[in-house]
């Protein structure tokens, strides 16, 4: 599967992009954070949340074709 | 006054004026049930961190979810508390310290009714909200914004 | 900011303007250790008593003794929280419905120095300010204002 | 002596005054109310402050030549 990715404030700035277009096997959020991370091992111990269809997610199938955001620590307001 | 279906986008690119401020006041004047309105302002401080000043905060937001969660905080208020109006806004791009990139509105009809109100919003607004702040500074090095309780 | 051997002036003739507000918080931008802001707004509301509505308040005031307690206020406050500004507002003469009659603005360097302020300035005003309210109707009688712990 | 009274609020509106002149013999606060709901017999039994050089006082000496404030209940804000 074609993941669409957008990487959001400091992981922006780690990966140097805000969206990326990734291929992955990965059927779980799990998995498919193993396969980022070997694609960009600078997010190895990196605290981010991952959501689809904007929504937050922490496990679980992913969402063919959904939109794929990786978020840091908020910092609003 | 509270339209719940629809989800408003509480996102203002650049600083929010004191002329947008005063505007929105102007519009609650036809509103004459309403006794009491609290403001909250939260403005960029020019904070000295290890000897380099922040001059700018650049916000981002993942908008979409950031809308959605302050339309949950809205209504939850609204649930809770006998009030007239909220109104949210927030700051994208680099505001410049002295700027206000935050301004939360509540009105209701007694002062007694929005008490309290304008720092349970904010919380929640740190607390869920998508939005990244990164703070630059006169060196035009930066860091990240991490929020905290008192802030 | 805290010029505290000057006694200010509170009152305005007439109603508290957006503009007058919006210039007041535009003063503070200057003011780059200030991080939040908090204001009240109290607006006068078109209550129905006993089938009339009120249209209006007029205010007098002892003006003296009510800015110096209005003084002493903001001392008090100064004294017991780590805040940079502190301005109270009060309208004289007939203000209308939906108008703005009280104006207080707090600003600090952090939301959790400010949080509180408002309630605890207004319950002050309220108690111990010498400033008098008719409630005007809409037939053109009245009746004098009486204030409580929530209005 | 001769002392400025002025009325405020519901006690302007009741003595239908906001300042007059009142000749009295009191020396003290009560005994100057009493003098006063003499002349304007409508105070009586009605809620106000005496207050001389913008200061309330209870009782005690009235202070010679200065204005006497008559303040009803306080309602701003």
């Amino acid at each position: 599967m074609d993941y669409t990715v957008r990487y959001y404030g400091q992981i922006a700035e780690l990966v140097d992009s805000n969206e990326e277009f990734i291929f992955s096997e990965a059927d779980t959020i799990q998995k498919f954070i193993k396969d980022l991370i070997q694609i960009h091992p600078i997010l190895k111990g990196k605290t981010f949340q991952v959501a689809q269809n904007n929504q937050i997610k922490r496990e679980g199938a992913l969402i063919r074709k959904a939109v794929i955001d990786l978020l840091p620590q908020f910092s609003g307001g | 006054m509270n339209k719940k279906k629809v989800i408003k986008n509480i996102f203002i690119k650049g600083p929010i004026t004191s002329d947008f401020i005063a505007k929105s006041i102007e519009s609650h004047k036809t509103k004459k049930t309403i006794g009491a309105h609290e403001l909250f302002l939260g403005q960029v401080r020019s904070d000295n961190i290890k000897g380099k000043e922040v001059v700018a905060i650049d916000f981002t937001a993942q908008e979409k979810m950031a809308n959605k969660i302050c339309h949950d905080i809205k209504e939850s208020i609204f649930d809770n508390f006998p009030i007239y109006c909220m109104h949210i806004y927030h700051s994208l791009g680099k505001i410049k310290a002295g700027d206000v990139c935050v301004f939360i509105f509540v009105s209701g009809p007694h002062r007694s009714d929005i008490y309290g109100i304008l720092k349970l919003v904010l919380n929640e607004i740190k607390k869920k909200a998508s939005i990244f702040g990164k703070e630059i500074f006169n060196d035009e090095s930066h860091q990240w914004k991490v929020n905290n309780n008192y802030d």
